[in-house]
């Protein structure tokens, strides 16, 4: 794989940070939330500020910007430097007239970002009316250029459209042709990507790139995955809890990382690789999928009109192997997922778990066979009622199938010793735990009822790489442990590939694509999965072991 | 409402919440004050019986709408009676509507709100219903009510709560629909929760939070309404005196003796206002949009 | 609301309004133009019913006053005057005729015939209690001639000039014959009189404001005006009533020189409008009002006598008016069910209650009688200000006495509905309420409705009281005022003993006006004729 | 939109049908008896039962219903049993003051409150906050009444700047109508004041925490178009709502304030009404006041799609 290499310490240097310190405001004796930042960015350069949730990246990055929550933090000490001009001591009119003009910013969530109610043209060009003097002609002839330039199609629609008419990839290109269009000195992207799907990302960053070419802007681009690191970095700065822990170019970081932290942070990064594959057991099938279609709306005849969410999906899982389902955001696969859950009632097709057809069952005849497939959502924060102990919830099940309490309480705290919890955890409340304590929580919740199958529905997405790295291990271990059948729903192929024995590849709620994971990832048949596998960020390095992969396949990635 | 499942947990929640202020949430010394007034209020009120140097009720045709003395601290109403010991006395009467009215009005709502919010074939008609109620204005529906009833302490309170039920179902309703999307509630139906116990266990505590602080809103407007109530001459008979009805009675006086208005509606605006920023402050500890940007 | 269904112009002048923003609005203060006088008035409640024969409300019976005129009226000395017509009675007393004066035309121009005051007096016997006594002996009631009227009664019935000639409840307004035709149980629709004001239909809203133009073809009598007898002459062009919910609201108005005139002020406020320039405060009715209270006959406790006689005991004339009016300037301790300044007026046996209250005696009775403590229902009106006092009064007196009282707070409607209600007290019934009455409407056995001993064809309550009904009959055929003096004294001493109701006592409300108002007359109506008004 | 509306307005009529049905069964519950006020103090039993038939009060229920509410359609909303005249009339000559007097409270309110509104969360936690928030809330702890008479007492008696009472239609001349409708109106909005401007901060406080204000001050954006132009007309809907809702909270106000000012609007037709057991007439007006409401939150979740573009309908 090849990095960028440009040496740009002869370029001038735009941005100069020294020994930064952000605090909780008014409370200067409180632990700092971030500790002595240095940072230097050149012109044309491109800056990675890489880190777990917390570290403190996105805090760097809005201090630049003065636009720190001022209730909440303040600039504790230290200089930010814009060629000459010292940030920390601007009046807010200054920072008015720096940002956009020297300093551009762009968010990770373009359909917040961009203000609802206002035409996105006119939020572009709001940007002109307030910084220059040009002639309302002159400013929307400008906008509509700079969104020709980020290869808005159809410009003069888009101009008068609202954010949310514009698909992801569209908003983010707005952003950016906003960020760009006083063509700033700086622009700093905090994870611009992390909420687009990888074949939008790879685009989005090749804009960036394209656009910092063309007006030699220096990058300063905040996010959490190596992978977008490998592909568009010079330099990189690895933070951890408010301090950066290591900077050095790319290669060097990628092959020969000096901190521990960094190395940590490297191994657990998940890579195409597929796992090897294990033998398939003979054992009858505990899911087998027929047929199933799940159709939104659509008057009386379900199959006319409506929205197709997933149609004529048929696969199988034997007990203790795991099946991914992959795509991208709207392929249907979560609404497959909900469906074998009953969580919505499919519109056709056949589930049968562990040798009883669920899908059309009434809701009532349904309850006696819920104790035989549980599943583990994305989101930590939601998935366990935060009014109940642990304890509570993870003996909610099995008390409703007439386990007496005490022994489900019993059971209860050997599941959480499983999941490599303290016993104390019964009687703490969801909201004491991190985001990966309460996935384990969640998880030992569904195995409590011991159940045949496990449906986990994008359960690593919302977690940091090295917890995602621990929570897929336990995962496999519970299922060694237990030989519970997995369905496993993701958008990120390398994810799947760390876990899966077989994969299924949707889009646009049809399977394109299925078989051993192994086959899928390594010479896929399908375009759109290819598609796929080459905009995964980082494809061909493999972090975990410092060296590009090629030729390392059969090396099975470790997962921690 | 605390012996109902669950709500247990969530009470403590709620108490948690309140004692483990999100950074952001600092609590002024406003809301603490207000406290301390209200409860002196209402212990003002609850004892009046034990200090008041009168019978409040007991008129004397030859000493009415005496100035301040001695012997009448604020002074004799057009019944000679001391405005003073009626005052205090009214307060508890007051107080009795206010949360009187918050509770039923609360019970009364969940239940339905629940009701409606989870199953969908009553939904439409239960919210029709609540619509019209809403639709009439809470203070003539409340009128034809007490001439319903009679003005008894009981019809006052009903003629209040009947308008103010719609508001808390819609509230309850609007809770549950969200909630019931909640992981966790879907994670219990696949854990093979029934119903009903989604329902109180899940589903309720949720509503709980914005329930308090809605009931402190309507104990307070329960308060004004009925001294509009007693205005219009609709209110409790003036055997049991109230805040509401002593201003009533003495608002013909406003000029040549203000204290009938003045001293009543000093404490009722006085006891509101407090309740008022108690309901506010809760509201800003419960609310979780709050606890997200915080936390 | 979808309009657009709705078909009747009256809706679309609703909907018109509802989007004009109510540009069509008349004004409730009414833009009076520069050359003409306006008297801006505020009645003791707002004008609703039009038809002064089909209701006993005071401010109904007031507009028939502006509007309508009278054969015959009483003046201060409580002696029938000519008004309209003169009269002639025939020795044997039963042949009364009557003659019209020249002159007299309705406000649409039509002269006023015998016909129009026949079938007048035919509607408004219909209705008034008195006017039933004499129809219950008319031989008959004809016009000769158009300036006419022939009465002849098959036994003599010497009080029927004052009957005729009373200003309360119901007098016998004289109206087009084409309106009296109106079946007395129905509200006339069309409001024409032969009255000195004429009643503007446009500028009409009920409840709150009514306006009287100056009827100029109105042709007055000569004698100096007296109560209602006398000249009638208009001196205002306009005459505008309005009500005012809040008494104080309608005091500051008159200090701040917004209207001219306020019918009844409350007694504790008057100390805002002394100190008012340019505003006086007086009485205009010498005689004002009584307060009553009244048993229901037909339920225990108040069955028996000797309870009613401790209730009578229980309660106190000074410590109820006082209560009410607070100044003693404006009330006057009265024991005579005829009211004190009547030529009947007669106090014996009231000491009990002018004395009163005397609790202890109260007690006494209550123990021979037996009484069981079970309380008493005492309706409580909360929405009528000059009602709401007494029940407050005495139901505390009532206690004091040894009574039970249970004193149920409900409005005025519901009093109005439930006392006449006969069911026992557990199903719906009753056993007291207050209520008041102008003096010269219990002035004497005959317009007393309180004093009525018919049982249920009686007054709410019910006495059957065979006794006082025979005194009634005599006192209608007593020949001379002495006579009906003497019986008038012996129905004073037995409702006193038999305490068929509560005289309570007389009390006064004064009238308040800008100075500029001159020349109102006194009497118990308030009239709009000969009173002056000068710019400020 | 317009099939929207249509349906709008469609579901307004099972809801206007049933109040109807509610306040009919309401009113023939209660005590009371239109025709012993008709016929005042000294009617006989009989006089009563007589004129009870003529007003046929004494038809069953169910027919007196039917008549009333067909009559209802073909635009008859009766006449009233004490004046005797047509209840349409009426309400038409009542409405007025009442609007006129309501418009005036709402412009003056939302002008006040909005701003009041937008200031407290932009200086979120400073004491010009906690001065708005005092002031919403004292409005919302003084009786109504209690209001009107303090300003009566200020305004007209010590001052001498406007009448004490009254009311003048605004084609009576503007100074005659504004002299009598400010103090009315003040009353009114302090509540309503109140109401709007805690909404307004609220809205506005969860608006100014979203990321596109965010992005706003980082285009250099300056602070009132950030506060005015992106952040408020987010904040916009549920104002709206509550101005909507609040509505309701005005007319029991209304009843209030037309009697302390004196105001011949339908406020206090309806409590005389009540009072009086006239039925049409109550009938008539709570349908009318429900109406209107029902109206006033039609056009307000109609009027959501023009500020907020991701609404249609």
């Amino acid at each position: 794989m090849k990095f960028k290499s440009r040496d740009l310490s002869a370029a001038r240097r735009i941005l100069k940070i020294r020994d930064l310190r952000v605090g909780l405001s008014g409370r200067p004796d409180a632990e700092p939330v971030l500790d002595g930042i240095d940072l230097d960015i050149h012109a044309g350069e491109t800056h990675c500020l890489v880190g777990e949730s917390g570290s403190g990246k996105s805090v760097t990055s809005l201090a630049t910007m003065g636009l720190l929550p001022k209730d909440a933090l303040e600039v504790q000490g230290g200089q930010i430097d814009l060629e000459g001009f010292e940030i920390t001591s601007a009046t807010p009119q200054q920072m008015r007239r720096l940002r956009a003009q020297r300093i551009a910013m762009i968010f990770q969530e373009p359909m917040t970002a961009l203000n609802p109610v206002l035409r996105v043209g006119e939020q572009i060009e709001e940007v002109l009316a307030m910084h220059t003097d040009l002639s309302q002609s002159d400013a929307k002839a400008r906008t509509l250029d700079i969104m020709e330039q980020v290869h808005l199609p159809d410009v003069d629609r888009i101009y008068a459209a609202f954010p949310h008419q514009l698909s992801g990839g569209q908003r983010q290109r707005i952003m950016i042709a906003m960020a760009l269009v006083l063509d700033p000195d700086l622009l700093i992207a905090d994870e611009p990507t992390t909420a687009l799907d990888v074949t939008t990302q790879l685009q989005i960053l090749k804009l960036i790139e394209e656009m910092q070419e063309r007006h030699g802007t220096a990058v300063l681009f905040i996010t959490h995955d190596m992978g977008v690191v490998a592909e568009i970095a010079d330099t990189v700065s690895v933070m951890q809890k408010g301090r950066i822990v290591e900077r050095a170019p790319i290669r060097t970081l990628l092959t020969a990382p000096k901190e521990e932290y960094t190395r940590k942070l490297l191994t657990a990064v998940p890579n195409l690789a597929p796992r090897a594959g294990r033998a398939a057991p003979d054992a009858a099938a505990v899911l087998r999928v027929e047929g199933l279609e799940m159709t939104y709306g659509g008057g009386w005849f379900r199959t006319a009109g409506g929205v197709r969410a997933a149609q004529d999906v048929t696969f199988d899982i034997a007990p203790g192997r795991t099946l991914g389902i992959v795509g991208e955001s709207g392929s249907g696969k979560s609404t497959v997922a909900r469906c074998i859950m009953r969580l919505i009632d499919p519109t056709g097709g056949e589930v049968v778990v562990a040798g009883t057809e669920i899908a059309q069952m009434s809701r009532r005849q349904l309850g006696p066979h819920r104790k035989h497939f549980q599943i583990v959502f994305q989101d930590p924060y939601r998935s366990l009622n935060p009014r109940w102990t642990v304890a509570r919830s993870l003996c909610e099940g099995p008390i409703n199938f007439g386990t007496p309490k005490a022994e489900a309480m019993a059971r209860a705290a050997e599941l959480l010793e499983l999941v490599e919890l303290p016993r104390d955890a019964m009687t703490r409340y969801p909201h004491q735990f991190s985001g990966g304590q309460r996935q384990r929580i969640a998880i030992a919740r569904a195995v409590a009822m011991q159940p045949d199958l496990l449906v986990a529905d994008e359960a690593v997405s919302a977690l940091d790489v090295s917890v995602q790295a621990q929570v897929l291990g336990l995962l496999e271990d519970v299922q060694k442990r237990f030989g519970i059948a997995m369905l496993f729903i993701t958008h990120d192929l390398r994810v799947a590939a760390q876990i899966c024995d077989d994969v299924v590849v949707m889009q646009k709620g049809r399977v394109v694509e299925q078989g051993a994971a192994t086959d899928v990832l390594t010479n896929p048949r399908h375009s759109y999965t290819r598609s796929l596998i080459e905009a995964a960020p980082g494809r061909n390095w493999d972090f975990a072991n410092f060296r590009a992969l090629g030729g390392a396949q059969a090396e099975q990635g470790t997962t921690a | 409402m605390t012996e109902l499942p669950g709500s247990r947990h969530s009470a403590f929640q709620v108490l948690s919440g309140m004692l483990s202020l999100p950074a952001g949430a600092r609590v002024g010394i406003g809301p603490g004050l207000a406290a301390l007034v209200l409860v002196a209020i209402v212990v003002a009120s609850i004892c009046a019986p034990l200090y008041v140097p009168h019978d409040p009720l007991a008129m004397d045709a030859m000493a009415r709408l005496r100035p301040p003395s001695s012997e009448h601290l604020l002074g004799t109403d057009p019944y000679g009676r001391d405005i003073f010991s009626r005052v205090m006395t009214g307060g508890r009467v007051s107080l009795l509507i206010g949360v009187g009215a918050a509770i039923v009005s609360v019970t009364v709502g969940l239940a339905i709100g629940l009701v409606a919010g989870f199953f969908r074939t009553v939904d439409g008609i239960v919210m029709r219903i609540m619509d019209s109620l809403m639709a009439i204005p809470a203070i003539l529906l409340a009128i034809a009510l007490v001439a319903l009833n009679g003005p008894s302490l009981g019809s006052v309170i009903i003629a209040i709560t009947v308008p103010e039920v719609p508001r808390v179902v819609r509230l309850v309703r609007s809770v549950v629909l969200s909630a019931r999307e909640e992981p966790y509630v879907e994670a219990a139906i696949a854990l093979g929760s029934s119903m009903p116990k989604i329902l109180l266990q899940h589903l309720m505590p949720n509503t709980l939070a914005p329930l308090i602080v809605q009931g402190t809103y309507i104990c307070a407007s329960a308060i004004l309404i009925e001294a509009i109530l007693s205005f219009l001459g609709a209110g409790v008979s003036t055997e049991i005196p109230t805040w509401g009805n002593i201003m009533a009675e003495g608002r013909s006086y406003f000029q040549i003796k203000p204290g009938l208005i003045f001293w009543p509606g000093l404490l009722l605006s006085l006891c509101i206002l407090c309740i008022n920023l108690l309901g506010d402050t809760a509201r800003d500890l419960l609310d979780p949009r709050m606890k997200k940007r915080e936390g | 609301m979808t309009f657009a269904r709705f078909t009747r112009p009256g809706l679309h002048r609703l909907a018109a309004t509802l989007l004009a923003g109510g540009a069509t609005l008349l004004p409730a203060v009414a833009p009076a133009q520069e050359d003409e006088t306006t008297l801006t008035a505020v009645m003791h409640s707002g004008l609703r019913v039009l038809d002064p024969i089909i209701t006993t409300a005071h401010i109904t019976r007031n507009h028939g006053y502006m509007v309508y005129d009278v054969l015959t009226a009483m003046d201060e000395n409580f002696a029938p005057q000519p008004q309209m017509a003169d009269w002639e009675v025939s020795d044997d007393g039963l042949t009364y005729t009557f003659t019209l004066r020249d002159g007299l035309t309705f406000h649409d121009g039509a002269p006023v015939t015998g016909a129009d005051v026949i079938a007048s007096l035919n509607r408004w016997g219909a209705r008034d209690s008195g006017g039933q006594f004499i129809f219950d002996v008319t031989e008959s009631l004809e016009a000769p001639d158009d300036g006419s009227v022939v009465w002849t009664l098959s036994e003599p019935f010497p009080p029927l000039l004052e009957v005729i000639s009373k200003q309360s409840a119901v007098p016998p307004f004289i109206m087009p014959a084409r309106v009296a035709e109106t079946s007395p149980d129905e509200t006339i629709t069309e409001y024409v009189g032969s009255g000195p004001f004429v009643f503007n239909e446009s500028e009409y809203e009920p409840g709150v404001s009514v306006t009287y133009e100056k009827f100029d073809d109105y042709i007055p009598r000569e004698e100096e005006p007296s109560w209602m007898a006398g000249g009638k002459v208009v001196n205002v062009d306009r005459v505008v009533w309005t009500s005012m919910p809040d008494n104080l609201t309608a005091m500051n108005a008159l200090a701040a020189g917004e209207i001219d005139y306020i019918e009844q002020i409350q007694i504790d406020l008057m100390p805002i409008l002394e100190s008012a320039p340019g505003v006086v405060v007086e009485m205009r009715d010498p005689l004002g009002y009584v307060t009553i209270g009244r048993p229901n006959f037909l339920h225990p406790p108040f069955d028996d006598k000797l309870v009613r006689q401790a209730a009578l005991a229980a309660l106190g004339q000074e410590q109820m008016l006082a209560t009410m009016q607070g100044d003693p300037e404006y009330y006057n301790v009265c024991g005579s069910i005829f009211g004190c300044a009547t030529p009947l007026a007669d106090e014996t046996g009231a000491e009990i209650v002018t004395g009163g209250p005397d609790p202890e005696r109260s007690k006494a009775l209550l123990e021979e009688a037996g009484y069981d403590g079970t309380p008493i229902v005492l309706m409580a009106p909360t929405d009528v200000v000059s009602l709401v006092n007494q029940p407050v009064v005495a139901a505390q007196a009532l206690r004091e006495g040894g009574f039970e009282v249970d004193m149920q707070s409900m409005d005025w409607q519901s009093v109005v509905q439930r006392r006449a209600q006969q069911a026992p007290v557990g199903e719906g019934g009753w056993n007291m309420f207050f209520t008041n009455w102008m003096v010269p409407e219990i002035s004497d056995p005959l317009i007393n409705v309180m004093v009525n001993g018919r049982g249920d064809d009686g007054w709410f309550g019910w006495p059957t009281d065979p006794e006082i009904e025979e005194m009634r009959a005599a006192f209608v055929a007593a020949g001379s005022p002495e006579e009906q003096k003497e019986i008038a004294v012996r129905i004073q001493e037995h409702v006193m003993d038999n305490v068929n109701y509560i005289m309570m006592g007389e009390y006064l409300i004064p009238q308040a006006r800008r100075e500029t108002v001159q020349n109102m007359i006194q009497s118990p109506v308030p009239v709009f004729w000969n009173l002056t008004k000068e710019a400020e | 939109m317009i099939a929207y509306i249509l349906k709008r307005l469609l579901a307004t009529i099972p809801v206007l049908l049933i109040v109807a049905i509610f306040v009919f069964l309401l009113l023939r519950l209660t005590p009371g008896d239109p025709a012993a006020i008709l016929a005042g103090d000294a009617a006989t039993p009989a006089q009563l039962e007589r004129i009870r038939d003529r007003l046929g009060l004494n038809d069953p229920l169910h027919v007196q219903f039917f008549t009333w509410f067909g009559q209802m359609l073909q635009g008859d909303l009766g006449t009233s049993l004490i004046s005797n005249t047509d209840v349409v009339d009426m309400v038409a000559a009542r409405l007025g003051p009442t609007i006129n007097i309501a418009l005036m409270t709402i412009v003056i309110s939302v002008l006040l409150a909005v701003p009041m509104g937008v200031i407290a969360a932009w200086r979120h936690r400073t004491w010009i906050d906690v001065a708005v928030m005092s002031f919403s809330v004292l409005g919302f702890s003084v009786p109504v009444f209690v209001i009107g008479y303090i300003l009566i007492q200020i305004f007209a008696i010590e001052l001498r700047w406007v009448p004490v009472q009254g009311y003048a239609a605004p084609t009576d001349g503007v100074g005659a109508f504004f002299s009598r409708a400010i103090l009315p109106s003040l009353t009114l909005a302090t509540i309503y004041i109140a109401l709007i401007a805690r909404m307004t901060r609220a809205s506005m406080l969860e608006v100014l925490g979203e990321d596109y204000v965010r992005t706003a001050r980082a285009k250099g954006v300056r602070e009132n178009v950030v506060l005015f132009r992106h952040a408020l007309r987010n904040a916009a809907v549920p104002i709206l709502t509550i101005i909507g809702t609040g509505f309701a909270l005005l007319i029991s106000g209304v009843v209030v304030t037309e009697s302390v000012f004196n105001i011949p609007g339908i406020g206090r037709l309806t409590v005389d009404a009540i009072l009086a057991r006239d039925y049409p007439v109550i009938q008539a007006m709570i349908l009318l006041t429900a109406g209107i409401y029902v109206m006033v939150n039609l056009v307000v979740d109609v009027s959501y799609s023009f500020f907020d573009p991701r609404i249609r309908y």
